[in-house]
Order: structure tokens, then C-alpha cells, then sequence
């Protein structure tokens, strides 16, 4: 149920540094998140589209996963026009439609999927091992790198138990429907769950213990600054600056 | 045999976890009412555990046909109609209990089956009476131990009164005592069964025709093979198994 | 509940990330190492609950739980709801990084509020119990939903609109979660007191 | 045995989860050093995970002494100090192993121990290779199979070279080939070790005194018991046990 379809690969943007492509997604998504105007957002629609296709990543998947995201920002382009008043693009009857409107939905979509795309393309390429670790070269917190690590690892254990509780009440014939009996029944699998979860936590710490855990959780990541990853990020910030300035040109 | 008819028929199955292993390989299998009792036994991650979670339509085939009481199933639809006439035991009682008292668990499946919340109460009570339980009513489940756990797991399957149960290693991990009332309410209910187990005297005493499996298929063995064990070792007396 | 990336405007993002990083601190002092076997191991089961979807009439809506963490984890909220969201990023990209902030505290902060305001109640008299267990379902996911309504509304005037939206949309869901919840802590209370925090 | 130092020696030890039920009851329990091998085999539920605990100080009896290599342990500090000293292999692979990556986990102990990461890697590997899984390393621990993370555990205990090792149900559940590493890397080592195991041919192979346990109190059985299976059923030829 949960999979990391991007993770592996072999491709130019796979083999950058992690620290250097964590540092240019962040720089670029918050970039672009700033901008306002058409043109800027569809140079960084582009610039996030070359680097999926850079990444080598499945497109399909990729496509899917935007879909989904694209589900939420319809919402937008249903209600905006409607509402978000300005100049009156057409009447149909008592409903206006506004331009601002239509405007504003079409900005929203051109920065979400770019921001996503630059999300994919950098970090959902590399595992989350690896992103922890970087992470904790961005001097955040030990004990929130080792949360990181701890959920991640578990999640995989943890959905297996969950699937393992969904079968047992199937077989006894359970079939979701809008009752209380039904949400009962799902509190009771989450309290199960949960359950489970926290004593396997008590054991796990244990055997922490057992090794000799006091507290300080020890990194072994090691990264190698290669030279592809020097031009990566002169190219990424050289976009960045292209945006930014592309923004204050047609501002307003 | 003729006069039988077969209620669980597996033909030509094909299944496997991931793509580079196969677990079973053009399987066939049939079982039929009327007191059908089989026992499965066969090294572990033979597949035996596998194949009554693609009885139950809790994984699906690659390919093959399964044909349960006459119908072809296809369709999470099709074996969620016919899951509470086959019982399955799971092999792990931990899986199989998610209340939080023991009488919710016995009730669960018959109010899932549309009964009232009476006619479930009354129905498990006699189930948990049945099978000794009748103090563990409010007992929290997740607090038994394991023998107390298996024997509520199948109380939470006989409240649905299937037609043909199917238990995975009912035995394993349970003292003699737990393991005699087991086999004495197996030989007190009328009803065809399929068990797997590791126990040749359990499955001789309770099934009329042992199975096994090998390289994904199933292989009905009827020969007899006489074979002595002649050891000595210290704790003897200690249950103990051999490899 | 997600705000997606590219709809809020920059103090909003801004501000978001700066309470969470303060909530989320606040969380991790409290979080000795041996709570964080606990903290992150019940952050996995939380996401992996958040997968479910319960049937609502003709659909179905996921859970977001965010009641039961904040009973369960106090101010541990804060780190391990933004570990499970960042998780969450990274597998379905449902939230990226830019909103990752803002998400935190629409989901971590009512956590927080209705721990102080229902755990004490938990422990009091079965009726107390049920009663203050389904408030805080309730109401954890009827303050989530009015921060996202804020975080939309201070990004721009006009979306007004969307805003009462979304809260009115999220009624059904404080229902179910209500139930849900009252159903988990009844079922912990019952089985495991000693994980709800007091 | 005079000559022999006990380097465990649990004299008296009580020991209940909750009020009603005691598990340990008056437990008394020497283990030497220089390659005393003992194995333990006792019904299910009789206390063995939870002595293996207590020796390592995540449980406290609530009455009774533990002396470990000559020191008396009260605190929690004293058995922090003789943690990494002893190896224990957890019942269940899954709680051991935690970190995301084999070679992160392997090295963790050795971490804590204060050794420099390049020690830590350079020991981990060498204890990788020497349990033939130099190619694992990279691995990510979760998607591991059920063997493979149970190797990978008995890394993670070896690289902290340990003096004892504790290892509790070390076959369970594995395939016979990597039984036979297991038992293989056994009696490579120069050790000291405690088994727990239900398997009394793998005991007989691996340990020289075999003990069991009950009423809460460890038996040592000397007496050598012969015993005579002798039977004829279908598929003696598939392994089986008997009860
Ligand atoms: N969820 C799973 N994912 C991947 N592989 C699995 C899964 N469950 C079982 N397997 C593999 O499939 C094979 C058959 O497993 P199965 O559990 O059916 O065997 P079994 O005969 O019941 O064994 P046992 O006697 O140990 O219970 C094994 O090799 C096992 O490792
Ligand atoms: N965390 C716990 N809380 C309460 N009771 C427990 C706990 N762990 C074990 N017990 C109980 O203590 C007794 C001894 O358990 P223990 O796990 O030590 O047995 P064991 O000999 O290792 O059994 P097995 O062969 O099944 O592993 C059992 O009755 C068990 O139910
Ligand atoms: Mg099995
Ligand atoms: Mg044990």
C-alpha cells in the first residue's frame, strides 16, 4: 500500500549530492511560490518539467500523482470564477463569471504542479535514509532526524499489521457502510493498531538499549561533492535568479 | 466418492508474492461436503497458508479458476458472500482478535451477518459456553494468553456457524491441555474441515486424509511409510521436536 | 487536510513554517529518548491510519485522527505530525515543501488546544469519558478546518467563499471523526490506560 | 566446573508482570565462562524471554540478586555498563533491527560504544562478511526477508563483539539453509552462550547442558532419558513432529 516508486535510479539528477538538491528544491519551490505573474510561473513550469525528465523517472506515475493533486486545485477553478470579484468576463443570467477568477485558478495550478514536479524530480528521488541524513547535515535536530527515521522505518511493519486486522474482519463479514457499527469497527482496528505500535515501541527500545543506546543517535552518512554537482546548482540558482527577475520585470 | 460433491474446487492455480518467486504452480484441489476432513502437511513456506487465503478471496490467483459451493468466485463480491459459510482460523491468533472485550469479538461476525445485537449476544454466549469459555466474557482480549487467544479466535468463527472450517496450525504454541479441548471440539462438531498442522498424530486422529505440498503443488500421499525414531537425549520428558 | 502547494501567499507560508518550527521544538524538548521509539512508532501507526477511508453515505472521507495523536502525544504532536506529513510528501506527494509549515500546524496545533482542553477529562466517569472523547474528535478537526480557512482567507479576500467551503464540507467528517475517536479512547482506556498521556 | 567463574548468577529472583500472577518464582541460575553452552527448552509461557530480560536489566525483579561478570546490578547505570558485553538476539527480528539501512544498523552499536565511524564501519563490515552478507550493506532493513533480517540481527550483536551471547529462539521460522548458517557461525565462535529454542536436536548440536523451566524455577535434567518412538503413518517422509 505504500511504495516509493521514485527512490531508485540511475540518472544525472540521482547521482547529484542530496545535500545540493535539498537545498535547490527548497530554494526553488519557496521561489516560485512567491511569484504572481504568468510569465515567471511558466519558465518554472518548464524548468520543474525538464528536471523530471532529467531524473528519468516514470512518467506515467508522474502523471498520476498529478492528477490527484490537480483533483484539489479543480475546486478553485469551480469556485474563483464565480466568486472572486473584479471585471465580469461573461453573465449567464443572475451568475457572473469573473476574469480575476480564472486568472487566479490558472496561477494556482501553473505553481502547484511546478513546485510539485521540482519536489518528485529532487527529493522523492532519493530515500528516505538519504534525505534523513542530509537533513541532519542542514543542522536539524538529532532527535527530529531520529523520529524521522524511526516512522519511516515502521510504517512498512505497521501497515502489515493493519493488513493483517483488515483480513480478519473480512473473513468475518464485515462490510463498510455509513452505521456506527462500521466506524466502531474502525476505531477499534486504529485502537488495535495503535495498540501494537506502542508495544512493539517498548520493544524496540529495548533493544536500543541493548546496544547501547544513551541518547546520542550516530550518523554514518558520508557525502562525496562531485563536480556534476557544482554545475547542478549554478544551473539551479541560475534559474531561480531567471525567475525572480522575471517577476519583478512584469510586476504589476 | 461419487456421491459427493465438491464444495471448494481449485483448478490449475498460479500464484506468487513477487515476480521473481512462485509459490504455487498450477494447483488443483478438490474438497467436498459431507465430512470431508483433510489435513495439509507440509514443510514451512510451502504455500499451506497461502492457499486458504486464496480459498478465503484474501489474495487472488495469477490464474486458475476456484469454484466454492458451486460458484465460480471472481469478485470481491463473490467471496464476501460466501466468507461467513467457510471459517478460517488464522495461524496467528494475534491477527485475528481486534476487540476489546471477548464477547465483542464472538458477536462481531454474527452482527455483521444482519443478526440483532440480541440474537448476537445470545448466539456467542453459547459459542464461548460451547467451548468452556463462559467466564471470558468481558475478558480483554489482548490480555489472554496464547492458548486463551486461539480458543476465543475460534469461538469468533463458530458464532458465525460456517458450513466448513479451515484451520492453520490450530495446535502450535498451545500446551497439551488447550490442545486436548481443541481436538475434543473438533471430533464433537459434525462439519468438514481442512487442517494444517506439523502434528501426524493430531492430523490421524482428526482427518481422513492427509495432504502435502511440494513445489507449489499439492501431493496426496496414501501410502504408508513406517518409520521408528530410536533416540535417547536428555529432557525426553519435555516436549520437544525433531528436525 | 492538506493545503496544496502554490495557493497560499508568502507571510502565510512564512508564518506557518515559524509556528511549527517553535511548536515542533517545544514538542521534541518534551520527547526524552525513550519517548521517541513511542512518538515515532506511533507516528507510523497514525499514518498508516490516516489510509483509511470510511464509507460517508455514497463516498467515503479518510481519517485524520488528529484528535486521538493530541491525547495521545501532548505537544509530541507537533514533531510527529510533521514527520508523518513530510512522509506523506515524499510517498504521494499530497503537500510538498513549501506548505509543509502550514499543514503542520493546521493538523498539530488543534492537537495541542484540545489535549489541554479534554485530557483531563478522559479519565473521569464513563459518561465524562464519552462525551469529552467525541468533543475532542470533533472539535480537533473543526479547528483544523477554520485554520485552513484562515490560512486562505489572510492569503487573499476573495476566497471568502472557498474558505466557509471547506469548513462547511468538513461537518461530516468532524461527525465521523467524533465517533471514531470516542470509539479509539474508549477501546484504549479499556486496554492500554497507561498510553493515553495525562 | 570449579574451575569456572560464574559470570551470571541470578540467585533468588522473583519476578510477576502484574499482581495475580506470578512468572518467576525463587529463580536460581549460574552461568560460567569459558564456553559454557547451555540451552534452554521449555513450554510456552514458562518465563524464558522474560529471564533473558531481566539478565539484561530491561526488566527488575522484584526480589532477588543478579551478579554479572562479579558485579552486583541494582540501577539501571550498572547494566548500562554490561549491555554491550552481553548480545541478546531479540524473539523477533522486526524490533531489532531499526534503523533504515543494514550497514547504519550493524554499526550502531559500535557507535555508541564510542567508536570513531570509521571503526564502526570498518568492524561492521568485517562482521557483515564473516556471516556471508557482504553484499548487504545497503540494503534497506525493512524490505529484508524473514531470514535474512534474523542474519542481519545476529550482525548487529556480533559487531558490538560481545563476551556472552543470549539468543532467543534463534532458528524460529527460518528455512533450514539458514539454519544451517546459524549453527554453522555457532561453532565457528569461541563463545559463551544461552539458547532458547524448542528444537532439542539443534540443542543437542550447539549446547553442552540442556535446562528447562518450571513453576517459575529452572530444572536441570542430567538424567538422560531413551525414548522409542515407534510408528507407522502416512508421509513419515515429510518432516513432521510429534506430541
Ligand atoms: N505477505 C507475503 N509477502 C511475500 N512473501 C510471502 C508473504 N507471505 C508468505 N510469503 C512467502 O510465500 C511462501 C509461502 O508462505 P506460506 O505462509 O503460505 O507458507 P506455509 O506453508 O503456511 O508456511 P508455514 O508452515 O511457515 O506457516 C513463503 O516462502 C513465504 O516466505
Ligand atoms: N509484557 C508482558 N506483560 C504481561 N505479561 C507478560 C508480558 N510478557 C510476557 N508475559 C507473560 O509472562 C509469561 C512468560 O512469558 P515469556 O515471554 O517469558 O515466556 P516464554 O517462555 O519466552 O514463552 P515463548 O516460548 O512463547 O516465547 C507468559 O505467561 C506471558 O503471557
Ligand atoms: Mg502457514
Ligand atoms: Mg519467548
Amino acid at each position: 500500500m505504500i511504495e516509493e516508486p521514485f527512490a531508485s535510479g540511475n540518472s544525472i539528477i540521482h547521482r547529484i549530492d542530496p545535500r545540493f538538491r535539498v537545498a535547490a528544491a527548497i530554494l526553488y519551490s519557496f521561489t516560485v511560490a512567491l511569484c504572481y505573474q504568468f510569465q515567471p510561473l511558466i519558465v518554472a513550469l518548464a524548468v520543474a518539467l525538464l528536471s523530471v525528465i532529467f531524473s528519468g523517472v516514470g512518467l506515467k506515475t508522474v502523471f498520476k500523482r498529478l492528477i490527484v493533486v490537480n483533483g484539489f486545485i479543480l475546486l478553485f477553478w469551480i469556485v474563483l470564477p464565480l466568486t472572486y470579484k473584479g471585471k465580469i468576463l461573461y453573465s449567464l443570467g443572475p451568475v457572473d463569471i469573473y476574469l480575476a477568477g480564472i486568472v487566479f485558478a490558472a496561477k494556482i495550478t501553473l505553481k502547484s504542479n511546478a513546485i510539485l514536479l521540482i519536489l518528485i524530480s529532487l527529493i522523492a528521488t532519493m530515500t528516505f535514509a538519504t534525505l534523513g541524513h542530509t537533513l541532519s547535515r542542514f543542522k536539524m535536530p538529532d532527535k527530529l532526524v531520529f523520529l524521522l527515521m524511526i516512522t519511516y522505518r515502521y510504517i512498512f511493519v505497521i501497515a502489515q499489521e493493519y493488513q493483517k486486522i483488515i483480513r480478519s474482519i473480512k473473513i468475518r463479514g464485515f462490510k463498510p457502510k455509513t452505521t456506527l457499527h462500521t466506524y466502531k469497527t474502525f476505531a477499534y482496528v486504529v485502537g488495535m493498531l495503535l495498540i501494537k505500535a506502542s508495544e512493539r515501541a517498548d520493544r524496540v527500545y529495548n533493544a536500543m538499549r541493548c546496544r547501547g543506546f544513551t541518547g546520542k543517535y550516530n550518523s554514518l552518512s558520508d557525502f562525496q561533492i562531485n563536480i556534476q554537482s557544482f554545475i547542478f546548482i549554478l544551473i539551479m540558482t541560475g534559474f531561480t535568479i531567471g525567475i525572480i527577475l522575471l517577476e519583478i520585470q512584469y510586476h504589476g | 466418492m461419487d456421491n459427493r460433491q465438491p464444495i471448494i474446487k481449485l483448478s490449475g492455480i498460479n500464484f506468487s508474492y513477487s515476480a521473481d518467486s512462485s509459490v504455487l504452480n498450477n494447483l488443483d484441489f478438490t474438497f467436498y461436503d459431507n465430512k470431508d476432513r483433510v489435513g495439509f502437511m507440509a514443510p514451512n513456506g510451502s504455500g499451506k497458508t497461502t492457499l486458504f487465503h486464496l480459498i478465503m478471496g484474501l489474495l487472488r490467483p495469477d490464474s486458475g479458476t476456484i469454484e466454492i459451493f458451486g460458484k465460480t468466485m471472481q469478485t470481491e463480491k463473490d467471496f464476501a458472500q460466501i466468507r461467513h459459510r467457510i471459517g478460517l482460523l488464522f495461524q496467528d491468533a494475534d491477527d485475528q482478535l481486534f476487540c476489546p472485550t471477548v464477547l465483542e469479538d464472538v458477536a462481531f461476525g454474527p452482527l455483521n451477518m444482519g443478526k440483532s445485537k440480541k440474537e448476537a449476544i445470545d448466539i456467542s454466549r453459547r459459542t464461548l459456553n460451547f467451548l468452556g469459555l463462559s467466564d471470558f466474557e468481558n475478558r480483554i482480549t489482548f490480555k489472554l494468553s496464547g492458548g486463551e487467544k486461539k480458543l476465543v479466535s475460534l469461538a469468533t468463527i463458530l458464532s458465525m456457524e460456517p458450513e466448513i472450517l479451515l484451520l492453520d496450525e490450530p495446535l502450535t504454541g498451545l500446551d497439551t491441555k488447550t490442545q486436548s479441548i481443541i481436538i475434543d471440539v473438533l471430533s464433537k462438531m459434525n462439519m468438514s474441515y481442512i487442517i494444517i498442522s506439523h502434528d501426524i498424530e493430531f492430523l490421524k486422529t482428526t482427518t481422513n486424509r492427509i495432504c502435502s505440498m511440494k513445489h507449489g503443488k499439492i501431493i496426496v500421499d496414501d501410502e504408508v511409510y513406517v518409520h521408528h525414531h530410536d533416540h535417547a537425549h536428555t529432557l525426553g520428558n519435555v516436549p520437544h521436536k525433531h528436525r | 487536510m492538506h493545503i496544496s502547494e502554490g495557493i497560499l501567499s508568502g507571510p502565510v507560508l512564512f508564518s506557518g513554517a515559524a509556528l511549527a518550527a517553535a511548536g515542533t521544538a517545544a514538542g521534541l524538548k518534551q520527547l526524552d529518548y525513550d519517548r521517541i521509539a513511542q512518538t515515532g512508532i506511533l507516528s507510523a501507526a497514525f499514518f498508516v491510519a490516516s489510509l483509511i477511508h470510511v464509507p460517508l453515505g455514497p463516498t467515503s472521507v479518510h481519517l485524520i485522527l488528529n484528535g486521538v495523536v493530541g491525547l495521545l502525544l501532548g505537544w509530541g504532536a507537533f514533531p510527529a505530525i510533521l514527520v508523518a506529513l513530510l512522509l506523506q510528501a515524499l510517498f504521494f506527494q499530497f503537500g510538498g515543501l513549501t506548505t509543509l509549515g502550514v499543514n503542520t500546524v493546521v493538523m498539530a496545533l488543534p492537537a495541542v488546544i484540545c489535549y489541554y482542553l479534554f485530557s483531563p477529562f478522559i479519565n473521569k466517569n464513563q459518561t465524562i469519558a464519552i462525551i469529552s472523547a467525541y468533543a475532542c474528535g470533533f472539535f480537533c478537526v473543526f479547528l483544523s478546518a477554520l485554520l485552513v480557512g484562515a490560512a486562505l482567507m489572510f492569503t487573499e479576500k476573495n476566497f471568502f467563499e472557498i474558505s466557509t467551503m471547506v469548513v462547511a464540507a468538513h461537518l461530516p467528517v468532524m461527525i465521523i471523526e467524533g465517533f471514531i475517536t470516542m470509539f479509539c479512547i474508549l477501546f484504549l482506556k479499556k486496554v492500554k490506560p497507561s498510553m493515553i498521556v495525562h
